[in-house]
């Protein structure tokens, strides 16, 4: 459809306007800032021709709130409150990343339960994480029904988390040495409880949305990423192991309590839309054996290994990357400590920063337009982890 | 996984040292960066992990660490390179590495430091900014909050000592 | 005009734009689990057809130029709903280069909602309340902005170029 | 004449306030598929009151303007033609159920015109959706009507429902001469096409918020928006009256609207848990099945005529 | 493509006919965990206003105000306020609060159009639905202090050697850091040391900067870092849920690593021509002279006993206080020009009015010399001796041996603990008779325990009656218990006598150690009238100057706190106040 794209007005999408002359045979679109198909603040600049796009830009900085300057002016035990607002829909995996890192670099011994019950706690958030995700995806395809089924479910995880930890979403509940309550009484049962109804509901949205047939119809061949891409890509997490390369950061390099959990790890070998949503769908009831076996070997004593008092608490110079398989990918923390009471330099690294702005761009080319905010929920690209 | 360090020593001729939780460090000076990465890329280290820059104000040189991670070694390599701080030019990476250009990107506008052959070093995050590069450690953020949004910081008065009157 | 009040009250349509963190609090008030919609308040994709516009947390400079066009874009009478600390005082992101810090000298607000997140509950109260204001009448807070356009004028103009700001892209 | 002018003139609001009901019904239905309560039944009337009551109106030209207009006035027309069960409609004559084939159109027209002027690519891609969408199931519809007509050698809809009639009482049932009966084939297209006309999923992509934002009615707000939702309802209740009157033999009031519901309700029921497809694979879902079925369902027609 | 696949969705209906699981908000209400993080509420009078509520805050959310309510001492008046519009209800400032007052409640609804009502004042008199509390376990303040190792009691008994052993570098820089910055202490220490200061100097390891400050206030800081009475520490608010920060401890570890004090304090004076008299070399008299020294004036030091340091040589044991710290102390102020002049006792060949008249201000410190009797029928005579001339020949090397006699010490306060533990190292098997409970003992905790370790029984609530002699030596004494009487309010409670119920002891010594006072006997008779004495106590105004112009008072024998760190206290201020009046005279 050719259009040009003289001096008009487009009131939508946040109002960008096209004000340059341009005579050329395709059209500008913005699937911008403030948009139903977008996860999050994040803008995706296109050109298309008719319904296929040829040339997409991301235009991430929606929500830049300068994490990593304002980290450099509080004091170490100020930043934990801080660090988990960084990505919204799982903010546990950066109260662990930021607690290990501090912990390596100086030294604090974590006792073996708080090992588990961070374990229990980052397994929780990222079941809650992969309803988000199915929730999200069928919404872009256009079923209403399943995100009203996976948030209501999701719903329930939260309410454990604010049982355990005091509040829904941004839990602060790890902190360097272990976490800062212990377990509530009978939590283990009801989260027992919770893992059972979820292996029902699983089940019930394989029937309306994993096995339907629109479904596969909708995302099969759509969005490939194959082996060489990912791996030129730097692809990390689920995408990674939908395209058939097996690296899971809780195998390769265990942390916390994941040496003595056994689980496999699950790789499709197609890559495309289909293959990220069912290694996900398939990790969702992995999970559920991993928090299973996580209640049975839950070892009994203190929490907490006490750090010095956090107003004068000084770190030694040092650097150490610390890194987390979160439901997004490879989520990992640099931090450099010049010796003073404040850190000289944290840097998150987001999975989205790769997933997000290069890989997007190569994958929505010779995409529909139908396809744009699919793609982008199937690779859970979280705007948050890009801007910081 | 440390026999590996030093077969890769005696291969790169550069000396790694191994530090704790499954990372090692390297120095290497600003010319070599690109030789160095290439090496490595060939070693196996296809993961291009991140890129960082730190700002060592007090001694005027900005340090950048490119993070690589070989995937069945299980090693995760920090290379690490200073530049000057007051005329923070580097090549680029990107055609060793494609992600790295985001990265650049990223750095660019956070630090001012200019990346040599990266084709795309446009605006990624700040829109309109006309301040100094917000990341480097002489950019007070909260002056400037103070004057743009008059946001009060307390800082001292908090810490302020209450015994001062028993001088 | 109180009846036609009365039905801008039961039905109000909600601007589907997640600004800031808040936002991961509204799947679950507008899914199954707390279903705004029994109170007739359901997501519309543009602003030509919203009536509320949720700032869900803190702002940052850049979304604040699509909030404001956003904002100017609906058609009245529309109401603003600031979630949490970060729009009433600047929240945790007080020292922040890149967030704004009060709301209101930007936007008309017509309600606050306290919480560093506000739970489901905390929003469904602030729909109610809502409701009930905008029944009576009380809330009227796009007349403001249209009587001191100005004074909003001049604090946008302070922080970017009202006028010609644009995208900046190849 | 005067009760036609009655009629006439109660035509539209009945068929307003019955598509606004259903609407809210399969409003509330869906809810209850997806484990919430849902809004009141009432709640498509309040939310049409409230956008015919919003203040500002922001127009994008004369014919930005007129789309809406046009789209309502090409529903208004096509009531004249629709009979209201077994009740006889307005205005009958040979050949008006080509006719209505080709009023049902124009109400899209109208509004593509207007949101043409209206200047967003959301705008024009959702438009460009809705002509291929319609151009999609106007195929097979038009050959499922042809059977119809076929079959009963008459072009005008009133005699269709003649065709049909029998005494009708509660007790007794007697559909066996429904045309649903004699031309099942032909029943099952059309209800796959009405699936596509309402545009309710899978082929809603017309307005598909999460791809192109509610399309052509991007642009529209307040009291075009709630002319919009009015045609919206209108062309509801055409759609299920015209396949009621056609397939399911007219019939009184009380047998008319919940047959209407009920073939709504029949559409719902897929809507709630489908997603929608890409607009090509719509069209070619529309010349892939429903049309060898309507082809077949002409051949079958032309083996059992009398 | 399989039918199911394709008829599979419609299984979802199963959900039309089951009860949704929505919560119908202003119907059905959740009520949230007990552990929610709500909104702040924070008992009044349990909070102490220390400050660190604030100081954790990183968003500046809360802010400390003046609030009417009633100053108990060790707290202030401010209460904190908390900021809504700042605040990410953390609950960091809910562990970090030492007394626990502050917790985040289970309420989190507050709507509003204006957002000056954000700013919410969180104090409340009782507790109501809590929410997160703080949990004493996982409180931010690490409770325990720096272990100092102790010698076993079988050792330390056998000789007058050094009891206390002093903390090592690393210790003691992480002690150092557990303490808040608050300032509750300095206001409850008598010299009002700036002890946050000096803390802070030790955490960052040079000690030359605390003793700096140390010797503003106080210049005999390392006898204080030995034997101080700690006001400081009962008041700390790190001492509420664990041990407080061993303050006393830490000055003594800062003074000992500094060898010679000249090197690092500065003391250049300005010479001017007055010439001031000091009567006794006790803690008052030292730092008296020490200052108004640094002032610029010429001091000569008075003091009757041999050696100056008055009580704490005289009455504190060595075990105690080692000689080698007080002399270094002093050998610091007399290098700063002080004379003193040993053996010349005031009153008796030179009388206070030469002084007067000689010296243009005279700053009398001779502490408490005279000790209150029992007053009990059979007291006088042998072995009934007072403690402080006890200790006085003790600590001037007098042999005595007490091996195998019983010796019975009554009183509660530090000199009696001094006598026992002294008694006890000569070989007597001790016992001490106070009258009121153990709580009510002045005497420090410490010196308690390590008492009790050392074997001496404590015979809690009795009161002698009666001492029973037998050809002038003592064979045994009558006691009674006592009950508490807890009528006055604000005060310690009186002891009643059971009289029915008299006990004997067979013990061959008693030593009474119930409390000393003032020897005014000199001054009244040169002054008599004219200098204004009332309960034993001289009555001085705030320069410490009496009713006689010129004549300064000072020391235990003019203050109510009776002990070295309120002396100290008294020299430094009498100093400010010997400056003023010379320079407006």
């Amino acid at each position: 459809m050719k259009q040009k794209t003289e001096q008009k007005k487009s009131l939508n999408q946040g109002g960008k306007n096209m004000t340059e002359e341009k005579s050329i045979d395709f059209f500008e679109y913005f699937i911008g800032p403030q948009h139903p198909g977008i996860t999050g603040n994040f803008g995706v600049i296109l050109n298309a021709v008719g319904d296929e796009i040829i040339k997409a830009q991301a235009n991430p900085g929606y929500l830049h709130r300068a994490f990593e300057k304002l980290m450099e002016q509080r004091m170490y035990l100020q930043n934990v409150p801080l660090v988990c607002r960084i990505c919204v829909p799982e903010p546990d995996v950066n109260e662990a990343l930021y607690s290990m890192a501090i912990e390596t670099l100086t030294g604090i011994e974590v006792p073996e339960r708080a090992k588990y019950i961070r374990t229990i706690v980052l397994e929780m958030a990222r079941l809650a994480a992969y309803l988000f995700y199915f929730g999200g995806t069928a919404a872009t395809l256009g079923l209403y029904t399943l995100p009203n089924w996976s948030f209501g479910d999701r719903d329930y995880i939260l309410d454990l988390f604010e049982e355990l930890t005091g509040a829904r979403i941004y839990h602060i509940y790890m902190q360097p040495g272990g976490v800062r309550r212990d377990l509530p009484k009978d939590f283990t049962k009801k989260l027992y409880s919770l893992l059972q109804t979820l292996k029902k509901r699983i089940k019930e949205y394989d029937g309306i949305f994993f096995d339907a047939a629109l479904f596969k119809k909708r995302t099969k061949g759509v969005g490939v990423i194959n082996k060489d891409m990912a791996i030129e890509y730097s692809v990390t997490g689920p995408n990674l192991r939908a395209s058939g390369i097996a690296y899971d950061i809780r195998k390769d390099t265990p942390y916390l309590a994941y040496p003595d959990i056994n689980f496999n790890v699950i790789t499709e070998n197609e890559g495309d839309f289909y293959s990220r949503v069912m290694v996900r769908r398939r990790e969702f009831e992995e999970d559920i054996k991993i928090l299973e076996q996580l209640i049975d070997k839950l070892p009994s004593g203190e929490v907490w290994n006490r750090y010095p008092m956090p107003l004068n608490w000084k770190v030694e110079k040092g650097d150490v990357y610390v890194k987390v398989e979160s439901t997004k990918g490879e989520y990992g923390y640099y931090v450099v400590s010049d010796g003073s009471e404040k850190p000289r330099r944290i840097h998150v690294r987001g999975p989205s920063m790769t997933h997000g702005i290069m890989l997007l761009e190569k994958l929505l080319k010779g995409q529909r337009i139908a396809d744009i905010s699919p793609i982008m929920f199937s690779l859970d690209i979280c705007p948050p982890d890009i801007d910081r | 996984m440390s026999d590996f360090i030093t077969r890769l020593k005696n291969i790169t001729g550069l000396n790694i040292h191994k530090e704790k939780l499954y990372q090692a460090s390297l120095k290497v000076d600003k010319e070599k960066i690109r030789k160095t990465l290439l090496d490595l890329k060939k070693e196996g280290f296809l993961q291009f992990t991140t890129l960082t820059c730190i700002d060592w104000i007090e001694e005027k040189t900005f340090q950048l660490v490119y993070h690589l991670w070989h995937r069945e070694e299980k090693l995760h390599l920090k290379v690490k390179i200073d530049i000057d701080r007051d005329a923070p030019i580097v090549e680029t990476v990107s055609d060793i590495y494609i992600v790295a250009q985001t990265y650049e990107r990223e750095v660019k506008e956070m630090f001012g430091v200019d990346f040599k052959g990266n084709k795309r070093l446009i605006p990624f995050i700040l829109e309109d900014w006309n301040e100094i590069p917000p990341m480097r450690r002489d950019f007070n953020t909260r002056e400037y909050v103070k004057d743009m949004y008059e946001t009060e910081d307390r800082t001292e008065e908090i810490f302020k000592p209450r015994w001062k009157k028993y001088d | 005009m109180s009846i036609l009040n009365k039905f801008r009250g039961k039905s109000l349509w909600m601007l589907h734009y997640c600004t800031g963190c808040g936002a991961i609090e509204m799947p679950p008030v507008m899914t199954s689990r707390y279903d705004m919609e029994r109170f007739g308040i359901i997501p519309m994709a543009t602003p030509r057809q919203a009536d509320i516009l949720l700032i869900t947390g803190y702002l940052a400079v850049k979304t604040l130029k699509r909030v404001i066009r956003t904002y100017e874009q609906m058609h009245s009478p529309k109401w603003v709903v600031g979630f949490g600390a970060c729009t009433v005082n600047g929240g945790m992101y007080w020292d922040s280069y890149a967030t704004i810090k009060k709301l209101e000298l930007y936007l008309p607000v017509d309600l606050y909602i306290a919480g560093c997140m506000p739970r489901p509950e905390a929003i469904m109260d602030a729909f109610i309340e809502l409701r009930k204001g905008i029944s009576s009448g009380k809330y009227e807070g796009w007349k403001k902005y249209i009587e001191n356009y100005d004074w909003y004028k001049k604090n946008q103009a302070k922080l970017f170029d009202v006028k010609k700001w644009s995208v900046n892209y190849e | 004449m005067n009760i036609n002018i009655l009629y006439a003139a109660l035509a539209p609001i009945v068929a307003i306030l019955l598509g606004l009901l259903y609407i809210g019904i399969g409003r509330k239905i869906i809810a209850r598929l997806q484990r919430r309560y849902g809004p009141p039944f009432y709640q498509q009337y309040i939310d049409t009151i409230k956008l015919l009551a919003k203040k500002t109106v922001s127009s994008h030209g004369v014919f930005f303007s007129l789309g809406p207009i046009m789209g309502l006035a090409g529903s208004m027309v096509t009531l004249l033609f629709i009979p209201f069960g077994s009740a006889a409609p307005l205005l009958s004559f040979h050949g008006d159920i080509i006719l209505v084939m080709y009023l049902v159109v124009i109400a899209p027209l109208g509004m593509a015109l207007g949101v043409g002027e209206g200047s967003n690519p959301n705008g024009s891609i959702g438009m460009a959706r809705g002509l291929t969408l319609m151009l999609a199931y106007e195929v097979p519809f038009v050959l499922a009507l042809f059977s119809v007509v076929l079959y009963t050698h008459t072009t005008s809809i009133a005699q269709i429902v003649q065709s049909q009639a029998g005494e009708w009482s509660l007790l007794k049932f007697h559909g066996f001469n429904w045309l649903t009966f004699a031309l099942p084939i032909s029943a099952i297209v059309a209800d796959i096409c009405l699936q596509g006309m309402l545009g309710e999923k899978p082929f809603d992509q017309v307005i598909a918020p999460h791809e192109i934002a509610s399309g052509p009615m991007v642009e529209y707000g307040g009291k075009y928006l709630g002319m919009m939702v009015i045609n919206h309802a209108l062309h509801i209740y055409i759609e299920t009256a015209l396949f009621v009157d056609i397939f399911l033999g007219g019939g009184p009031v009380w047998f008319f609207i919940p047959a209407t519901f009920s073939v709504f309700i029949l559409s719902l029921i897929i809507n709630g848990v489908l997603p929608r497809f890409r607009i090509g694979q719509a069209l070619k879902f529309y010349w892939g099945v429903p049309l060898i079925l309507a082809v077949i369902g002409i051949i079958y027609t032309m083996v059992v005529i009398k | 493509m399989a039918w199911n696949d394709i008829l599979k969705p419609l299984s979802g209906w199963k959900f039309l006919f089951k009860k949704p699981h929505t919560i119908r908000y202003p119907k059905e209400d959740k009520i949230p965990s007990e552990r929610y993080r709500g909104i702040h509420t924070n008992m009044i009078d349990k909070c102490i206003g220390c400050g660190s509520c604030e100081k954790i805050c990183m968003n500046q959310a809360i802010t400390m105000k003046e609030m009417d309510v009633e100053v108990k001492e060790g707290t202030t008046n401010l209460r904190p306020v908390v900021d809504h519009g700042r605040c990410c209800y953390c609950g960091l400032c809910v562990d970090i609060c030492p007394t626990g007052s502050l917790w985040l409640s289970r309420d989190y609804r507050h709507l509003s159009e204006d957002i000056d009502t954000f700013i919410i004042d969180p104090n409340v008199k009782e507790k109501e639905r809590e929410g997160w509390q703080k949990a004493p376990e996982f409180s931010l303040i690490p409770p325990e202090r720096g272990k100092m190792e102790e010698i076993p009691p079988e050792k330390r008994v056998k000789s007058f050697m050094e009891v206390f052993v002093g903390y090592t570098e690393p210790i003691a820089k992480e002690e150092a850091q557990r303490c808040l910055g608050c300032g509750l202490c300095v206001d409850a220490c008598a010299t009002h040391m700036h002890i946050p200061d000096y803390l802070k100097a030790i955490r960052e390891g040079n000690n030359e900067e605390a003793v700096r400050i140390m010797f503003k206030n106080n210049p005999l800081s390392e006898i204080c870092g030995t034997v101080c009475t700690h006001f400081c520490e009962n008041v700390c608010p790190v001492g509420i849920i664990g041990e407080p920060v061993a303050i006393q401890w830490e000055k003594e570890f800062a003074t000992r690593t500094i060898e010679d004090y000249k090197k690092i304090i500065d003391t250049t004076i300005k010479e001017k021509k007055e010439r001031v008299a000091v009567v006794g070399a006790g803690p008052a008299g030292l730092s008296f002279a020490f200052y108004l020294r640094l002032k610029g004036y010429k001091i000569d030091v008075f003091e009757k006993y041999e050696k100056p340091g008055g009580m704490m040589l005289l009455g504190i044991p060595s075990y105690r206080l080692p000689r080698k710290v007080i002399e270094k102390e002093i050998k610091f102020i007399t290098s700063t020009g002080v004379k003193i002049h040993t053996g010349t006792q005031i009153g008796k060949k030179k009388t206070f009015k030469e002084l007067l008249k000689k010296y243009s201000a005279v700053f009398v410190a001779t502490g408490n010399t005279k000790p209150y009797t029992m007053g009990i029928p059979g007291e006088e005579g042998k072995d009934t001796l007072q403690a402080i001339s006890f200790l006085y020949d003790v600590n001037t090397g007098k042999k005595i041996d007490l091996k195998g006699k019983k010796v019975l010490v009554v009183g509660g306060g530090n000199v009696a603990m001094d006598a026992i533990r002294t008694s006890r190292r000569l070989g007597a098997d001790v016992y001490l008779s106070y009258r009121r409970r153990e709580v009510d003992m002045p005497a420090d905790e410490l010196e308690r325990k390590e008492a009790k370790e050392e074997g001496i029984e404590f015979m809690i609530q009795t009161l002698p009656i009666e001492v029973i002699r037998e050809k002038g030596k003592i064979k045994a004494v009558k006691y009674v218990p006592t009950d508490m009487d807890f009528s006055e309010k604000g005060k310690r409670p009186k002891p009643v006598p059971r009289m029915n119920d008299v006990r004997t002891l067979e013990v061959d010594i008693i030593i009474e150690a119930i409390g000393q006072g003032p020897d005014l006997t000199y001054l009244e008779q040169e002054f008599g009238e004219s200098l204004k004495i009332e309960k034993g106590k001289p009555v001085v105004d705030k320069n410490l100057m009496c009713s006689i112009k010129g004549l300064f008072f000072g020391g235990d024998m003019a203050n109510k706190q009776n002990d070295i760190v309120s002396a100290v206290a008294d020299g430094r201020r009498a100093a400010e106040g010997v400056h003023n009046y010379l320079q407006n005279k």
